[in-house]
């Protein structure tokens, strides 16, 4: 592998990892804050891909498709928190047969309303092109994504360290009773955060849709990525689902390059190998007494 | 032989030292008190002894065997049992259960019987251990202890908690207990220290800061500036 | 920290004796009066009940959330179908290799993932599931790799002079052994030894500071939970007369898992109910309509909204609640 | 400034409290009392809207707040120390403080300073999560939590439990202060000898009810005392 | 007794059951073979000598114990008289020795493993679609005697039906003369191929694939966006560039090179007939699913009117679906009468932009006897 093939493969990583970001980060934020094991997550990144295609078939703008097929979801979102997960807290094996419930119901609705044939997205115009990057094609939309992956991630950061609402979030986890005695509406926290989950999982999905499709199936795929992702970098830290991402990202990217016979496992392989030596993720503290 | 050693034990999270070379050793059928303030490294110094967290350096000798590298329930078979500061029960099952899981089960039926008569728990058995009130919960959480026939027992601030009335019965009830157990007690209680203990220990910053009978500790000027107060 | 199942399970499922026996009469007139189509669902409904089962001993009552039970359902199946085609035939003798090289893979699987808990334990097994399902997609010449499986695999021979091709005494074998494995793992649960997986799965610490060797106690019970699971995985080659390894897939370890909490985890009986709805269901939705996974979906969803405990769990709670009043 | 006519709670079918009545005037500490079981902290909880009353009145200045939300109760301007300290134990200490903290009642910092004035260790402690605390840490942490909301009226459960005999100290006078610049207390306490000391007003409950109530400063007081408490 | 017929219009119907995936990522084909079947039945007014057509539709989930699950119910309970539809081959393996324990004429509308109608083959199985391998094949000789391309890299899904095919290509192509110099296996399901086509190797003349579905798209779409289109031809089986993936693959597939044994785009009266129906009917354009569907309905139509009805000795019943001849959408069709696996004549497609829209222009036809895939065996 000469330099350049390095290069370009190294961007593949890169640009794959923070896709994984966009998709998992909203699990993580439900998953790690609330506690909630949400395996409708990959439905919400699908209804994204459907929703946006159906928006730029309508009115053949990717911005727009983005925010509204997010927007959309992030009310699906409200509605799903507001009037079922809401009885389900701590409750995890509830919440699996919830969630996968509306797995189902998800993945059949977008069935009746756009039927079984998988479709893509269009990339918006202005980034379907490549780069030259030493001799080798590189398409500019991934550099784009690159770039979207690093801006929300910053954002994110913003809003959760600088902002209360992260610890509000994992107070109430802790225990709901005691921060409503603090005076806090938690139920109105605990729901904009499951809409904020669904709503960065729909903007992946539209993200992602020009590379991943949309179709019947592409929910459970991409919830076991983003499942590995949250579970690599820790529980409920963003730091640990960036760079969980990042790293899932390069080890599917090289596997493909190295392991090619086994790049269906190579994602499993380095979970377990991680879990083996760290039991708690990367970057998850073992439970200390 | 002592019945525990602890030789020069060292325990510190990030920067922060917590036990700094702790030593001292407990005779057979002791009953030792250990005080001191809020933070001092009390409750750390019983996690160390029960096994739950690995000191820094140190070690620990249990009824003469080195036990430093054991692991809880190994030290537990070796016949020390404990209690926590913070209630930790089997909170999702009946009282019953909670007893029966401290006896191995293996103890006939009998047994357990006249163990729930004896503490007033026979009725209430089947009552699942979250529904009590906190002060309920507590005994519990002293009965597991006691229950396993230990030789010995160091309990976690036994009746914080409980009022008055429970207070006197359990304190007459490790009085009580058979010669041959040796007892340490954490306790910020000290009339329950004062009724107990045999000697003290006063733990500051993580460093024995003196040792001696109840009277001694009481009159010593160090301790009631740090610990004590005007009060006693 | 996610502690899966936190809430009151009953431990033991006090069904009064004479719910028992109509239960026992009925699996075994069933048979004669269903269509043979009816008793081939039936026959999978027991399988699956005691692979649920055998799940549940450890989702219910050790509080693993486990995800690659399927692995040592589809490894003894593998095993068994494997031996058959090369010749082998007496069913008692082949179920000592289909079960040994389940509890030997559980053995060794244990070792490394028990120091995972929560959602980590699941992630890891979910892993090495996926692990053990790659290698029979791809290890074509042992295990006909994806396309093919293992086809063509005979009915058991059990030594008496009775035919397993017959769909009833096929069944009948299942039952039998169905209910010998249900009489198992009851009295495992029952036992000293049930108690302190319960024990474990409500406070680890507790229990270690109570002299139990809590790693221990789950690593048993995993192996336990596995031996079950591959006696059931080789009811279902024998009952399909052949294996791929779908049956290794996540999602048969989460079709599982499904069953298991919609019944009513941690009662035994209850993934046996869950096994029985979700297989009834959905053989009979499917029929009407394409849009099956709709019903399911919204059947799952009032599940949780109105039988908190599962299915069995709810019934069970109801009819304490009931002698309560009674008394 | 708080009253309770006649409450009746239930958990599940169980009949807790059968009727309490209780008052905490404005600027007062009025302790409760009572054997471990008898209902003192269902109590707090049905005050503060955790276990419902499903009969009775509980008026909080002028406002009946019987079925009102936990946290349209505490933004009334009721706090909670509770029993067992429920500290949130994935946050670190400082945001433990902060959380409940609101900015139209006063500055951040200082209200922090203060805090840190009354329990230093909680400044050393600052960015150590909750559940690494000690035991007596932690009930200072829920002592200094509850303060930071700028309560009317303080529900403390056993706010003395796990700590050493100079720290109570510290808390006796800060409760003191407390009253005396307005604050009302409803306060929960084993400590027997402290609570009369502190307490301008006793009641005592036996068996969801209230066995006896009194002014501190009564002689039946000691008696009544030694009968429900049995000292 | 035929006579009988006419007084006696209400007699048992004839009951055909389809056993294709309505879920999960293969729905579409599913739903494609379905549409097939019930166009040609439209057309015949769901009836087959005077017999009423009853079409029993079961969702094989692509999970091999659930189609037999499904497949006990139409058999034992519904007695139905032929299986058709599966559009996986692990599906048919799976069905296989249950469908000849019972003796149920199985008309395969898809599942392209090639054992089925060889080693594992049997009298109750016929295959209207393809054997893997089958149309690939005489396109080796086409690349390396017509195209004048010497060097090639194979890309296919690891998965048996994508090492299938490749080898049909291979083969055929290596026969030629060709040389195989890269063979790169990505696992079924891959979204992200940009690490494979980074490793593709510069010398290659050009690049044969076989993806389809999901992957195709965007295989076809990545192939474009790493500069690859524009430096080596890409040919590919006719799967990559199916009707039914066309739509969603933008401007990327143009030019590419394909073998097939159909293409909507064809030229003869059945097929624009049957276009014109089809896209009448579902405002849509037909695929190789739904041709295969429409072929496998007419297979058994004719084979029931043959006999005028009288299906109720299975041995005739498949003799007569053996002997089945028609011409279809896709030109001649007849079984194979050793293996009653389907004979068909091979098309290389190029695709193309006419009016706006994507189609698959035939540019050489291969005719069933010149494919010497059959002589291999
Ligand atoms: N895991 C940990 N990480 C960081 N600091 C810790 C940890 N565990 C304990 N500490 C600190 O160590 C000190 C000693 O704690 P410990 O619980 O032993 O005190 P204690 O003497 O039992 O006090 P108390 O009387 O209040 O219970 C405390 O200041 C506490 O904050
Ligand atoms: N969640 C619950 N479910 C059922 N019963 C409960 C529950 N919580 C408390 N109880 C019961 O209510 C009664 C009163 O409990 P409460 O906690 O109010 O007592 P308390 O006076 O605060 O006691 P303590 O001094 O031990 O804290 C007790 O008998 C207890 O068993
Ligand atoms: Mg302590
Ligand atoms: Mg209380």
């Amino acid at each position: 592998m000469d330099s350049a093939q390095i290069i370009i493969q190294a961007l593949n990583g890169l640009s794959y990892g923070l896709l994984l970001f966009l998709l998992a980060t909203g699990l993580s934020l439900i998953f790690g804050l609330m506690g909630v094991i949400n395996l409708a997550h990959g439905s919400f990144y699908m209804l994204g891909a459907y929703v946006g295609l159906a928006i730029i078939n309508l009115t053949g703008n990717f911005v727009l498709a983005l925010l509204g097929a997010a927007l959309i979801l992030a009310f699906v979102g409200i509605l799903v928190e507001r009037f079922f997960i809401q009885r389900l807290y701590k409750r995890e094996l509830d919440q699996v047969l919830l969630t996968f419930g509306f797995a189902y119901i998800f993945m059949d609705v977008a069935k009746w309303i756009w039927g079984g044939t998988p479709r893509s997205l269009p990339k918006p115009p202005f980034l379907n092109s490549s780069l030259n990057i030493l001799g080798e094609a590189f398409p500019v939309y991934r550099i784009a994504m690159i770039i979207i992956g690093l801006f929300v991630a910053l954002a994110l950061w913003l809003f959760l360290e600088r902002t209360r609402v992260g610890a509000v979030i994992r107070a109430g986890v802790d225990d709901q009773e005691m921060v409503k005695a603090m005076g806090i509406n938690i139920k109105i926290f605990f729901t904009g955060i499951f809409a904020l989950g669904a709503f960065l999982a729909a903007f992946g999905g539209v993200i992602g849709g020009p590379i991943m499709g949309a179709y019947l199936g592409l929910d459970f795929n991409i919830l076991v990525l983003a499942l590995a992702v949250v579970v690599v970098g820790g529980l409920g830290t963003l730091k640990g689902a960036f760079w969980g991402s990042i790293l899932i990202g390069f080890i599917e990217t090289f596997g493909k390059v190295f392991f090619i016979n086994f790049a269906i496992v190579t994602i499993y392989i380095a979970m377990a190998l991680i879990l083996i030596f760290k039991p708690a993720g990367l970057l998850g503290k073992e439970e200390s007494y | 032989m002592k019945a525990l050693e602890i030789k020069n034990i060292s325990k510190s999270y990030g920067g922060l030292d917590v036990l700094i070379n702790v030593y001292f050793t407990l005779e057979q059928g002791e009953r030792r008190a250990i005080i001191g303030p809020n933070g001092a490294g009390k409750t750390s110094l019983f996690n160390i002894i029960s096994g739950i967290i690995k000191p820094d350096s140190g070690e620990i000798y249990l009824l003469g065997q080195n036990v430093t590298r054991l692991s809880t329930y190994l030290r537990s078979r070796l016949g020390l049992a404990r209690t926590f500061q913070r209630n930790t029960l089997f909170n999702n099952l009946s009282i019953l259960d909670n007893v029966e899981l401290a006896l191995h089960s293996t103890k006939s039926d009998s047994n357990i019987k006249d163990i729930l008569r004896n503490w007033g728990l026979w009725d209430k058995r089947k009552v699942i251990v979250k529904e009590l009130s906190y002060g309920e919960q507590r005994q519990i959480e002293i009965l597991l202890a006691l229950v396993q026939s230990p030789k010995i027992i160091i309990l976690d601030e036994p009746t914080a908690g409980m009022s008055p009335m429970e207070t006197k019965t359990i304190t007459e009830m490790i009085k009580s207990l058979s010669r041959d157990i040796t007892v340490l007690i954490i306790e910020h209680d000290m009339d329950v220290v004062f009724n107990l203990a045999d000697g003290i220990s006063v733990l500051h910053n993580g460093q024995i800061l003196c040792e001696g009978s109840p009277d001694e500790i009481k009159s010593n000027p160090l301790v009631k500036e740090v610990y004590l107060g005007t009060d006693h | 920290m996610i502690s899966i199942l936190n809430k009151l399970i009953p431990a033991e499922t006090n069904l009064p004796w004479l719910a028992k026996v109509t239960m026992l009469l009925i699996l075994v007139l069933l048979p004669f009066i269903l269509s043979s189509y009816g008793l081939s669902l039936l026959t999978k409904v027991l399988i699956f009940g005691l692979f649920a089962m055998s799940l549940d001993i450890l989702v219910g009552f050790t509080g693993l959330v486990s995800f690659n039970h399927a692995s040592f359902f589809g490894v003894a199946a593998y095993t068994v179908g494997i031996l058959v085609n090369r010749g082998f035939e007496n069913f008692w003798l082949l179920l000592i290799p289909g079960i040994a090289i389940a509890l030997l893979l559980a053995g060794l699987l244990g070792l490394l993932i028990l120091r995972s808990s929560g959602a980590y334990f699941l992630m890891i097994t979910l892993a090495f599931g996926q692990m053990l399902f790659a290698l029979a997609w791809k290890w074509r010449s042992l295990t006909g790799g994806d396309d093919d499986g293992l086809p063509g695999i005979g009915r058991p021979e059990i030594g008496l002079p009775i035919s397993m091709w017959n769909e009833q005494n096929f069944y009948f074998l299942v039952l039998i052994l169905f209910i010998g494995s249900f009489l198992l793992i009851k009295k495992v649960i029952k036992s000293p030894f049930g108690k302190s997986i319960v024990g474990t799965r409500e406070n680890e610490l507790r229990m270690q500071s109570l002299g139990y060797n809590t790693w221990l106690i789950k690593y048993i019970s995993y192996i336990i939970a596995a031996g079950f699971a591959a006696l059931a995985g080789i009811l279902y080659t024998y009952f399909n007369g052949f294996i791929s390894p779908q049956e290794l897939d996540w999602s048969m370890s989460g079709y599982i898992l499904l069953m298991v909490i919609i019944g009513g985890a941690g009662t035994l009986v209850g993934p046996v109910v869950g096994a029985a709805v979700i297989i009834i269901l959905q053989n009979l939705i499917s029929t009407y309509t394409e849009l099956w996974p709709l019903f399911m979906g919204l059947i799952f969803i009032l599940c949780v909204l109105f039988a908190r405990d599962g299915i069995v769990g709810s019934l069970l709670k109801l009819y304490q609640k009931k002698v309560g009043e009674m008394k | 400034m708080l009253q309770l006519t006649d409450v009746h709670t239930y958990y599940g079918d169980s009949h807790i409290l059968q009727g309490v009545t209780l008052e905490v005037p404005q600027g007062s500490v009025i302790a409760l009392l009572g054997r471990n079981g008898m209902g003192k902290t269902t109590t707090i909880h049905s005050i503060i809207g955790f276990t419902p009353p499903v009969k009775g009145q509980i008026v909080f200045e002028g406002k009946n707040i019987v079925g009102f939300q936990p946290y349209q109760i505490a933004q009334l301007g009721i706090a909670l120390v509770p029993q067992g300290r429920r500290i949130f134990p994935s946050l670190t200490v400082k945001e433990n403080l902060t959380i409940g903290w609101q900015k139209k009642k006063g500055q951040l910092d200082n209200d922090l300073k203060h805090i840190y004035s009354l329990f230093p260790v909680l400044k050393k402690r600052e960015k150590h999560s909750g559940k690494h605390l000690s035991g007596g840490e932690q009930q200072m942490l829920a002592i200094g939590r509850a303060l930071m909301t700028h309560p009317k009226l303080i529900l403390m459960d056993e706010p003395l439990e796990g700590l050493a005999p100079t720290i109570i100290q510290d808390i006796y006078k800060k409760i003191i202060e407390l009253k005396s610049s307005g604050y009302s207390i409803l306060l929960v306490e084993q400590n027997i000898h402290l609570a009369l000391k502190i307490a301008d007003y006793v009641y005592i409950m036996n068996k969801g009810k209230i066995a006896y109530h009194g002014d501190t400063k009564q002689e039946q007081i000691k008696e009544e005392i030694k009968k429900y408490l049995s000292i | 007794c035929s006579g009988d017929k006419t007084t006696q219009p209400e007699q048992n119907p004839i009951k055909i059951g389809l056993l294709v995936p309505y879920t999960g990522v293969f729905a579409s084909n599913g739903y494609d073979i379905t549409r097939g079947i019930e166009l040609y039945f439209d057309e015949i007014g769901w009836k087959a000598a005077g017999l009423e057509i009853k079409l029993l539709k079961e969702d094989s989930e692509m999970k091999g114990p659930v189609a037999l699950q499904k497949a006990r119910r139409l058999v034992e309970s519904e007695q139905i008289d032929i299986l058709t539809g599966i559009v996986s081959s692990s599906v048919a393996y799976a069905l296989r020795d249950y469908i000849v324990a019972n003796e149920v004429p199985l008309i395969l509308a898809n599942a392209g493993a090639a054992e089925l109608t060889k080693e594992q083959g049997s009298k109750y199985i016929f295959r209207v679609s393809f054997a893997n391998g089958q149309y690939e094949y005489p396109m080796g000789d086409y690349v390396f005697n017509e195209l004048k391309l010497g060097k090639i890299t194979v890309l296919a899904p690891d998965y048996a039906a994508g090492h299938e095919k490749a080898q049909g290509f291979m083969d055929g192509f290596k026969t030629s003369g060709g040389e195989i110099i890269q063979e790169i296996y990505p696992p079924l399901g891959t979204t992200d191929f940009g690490p494979y086509l980074a490793q593709i190797n510069k010398d290659a003349d050009a690049v044969w694939v076989h993806f389809s579905g999901t992957d195709s798209i965007s295989f076809v779409n990545q192939y474009a966006e790493y500069g690859l289109k524009d430096k080596i031809p890409l040919l590919s089986s006719g799967d990559l560039v199916d009707e039914s993936s066309l739509p969603h693959q933008g401007d990327a597939p143009i030019g590419i090179i394909s073998s097939h044994h159909y293409s909507a785009a064809l030229n003869t009266p059945e097929n624009q007939k049957y276009v014109k129906d089809y896209r009448a009917k579902y405002n849509d354009d037909p695929n190789m699913f739904s041709e295969q569907g429409y072929v496998a309905a007419r297979v058994t139509v004719e084979a029931i009117e043959a006999l005028e009805g009288d299906i109720s000795d299975t041995e005739k019943l498949l003799s007569s679906i053996k002997k089945v001849e028609f011409k279809a959408p896709r030109g001649p069709f007849s079984f194979d009468p050793k293996t009653q696996n389907v004979i068909f004549d091979t098309y290389i497609r190029k695709t193309e932009k006419i009016d706006g829209k994507l189609r698959n222009t035939v540019i050489h036809t291969i005719p069933a006897d010149k494919n010497p895939w059959y002589l291999l065996k």
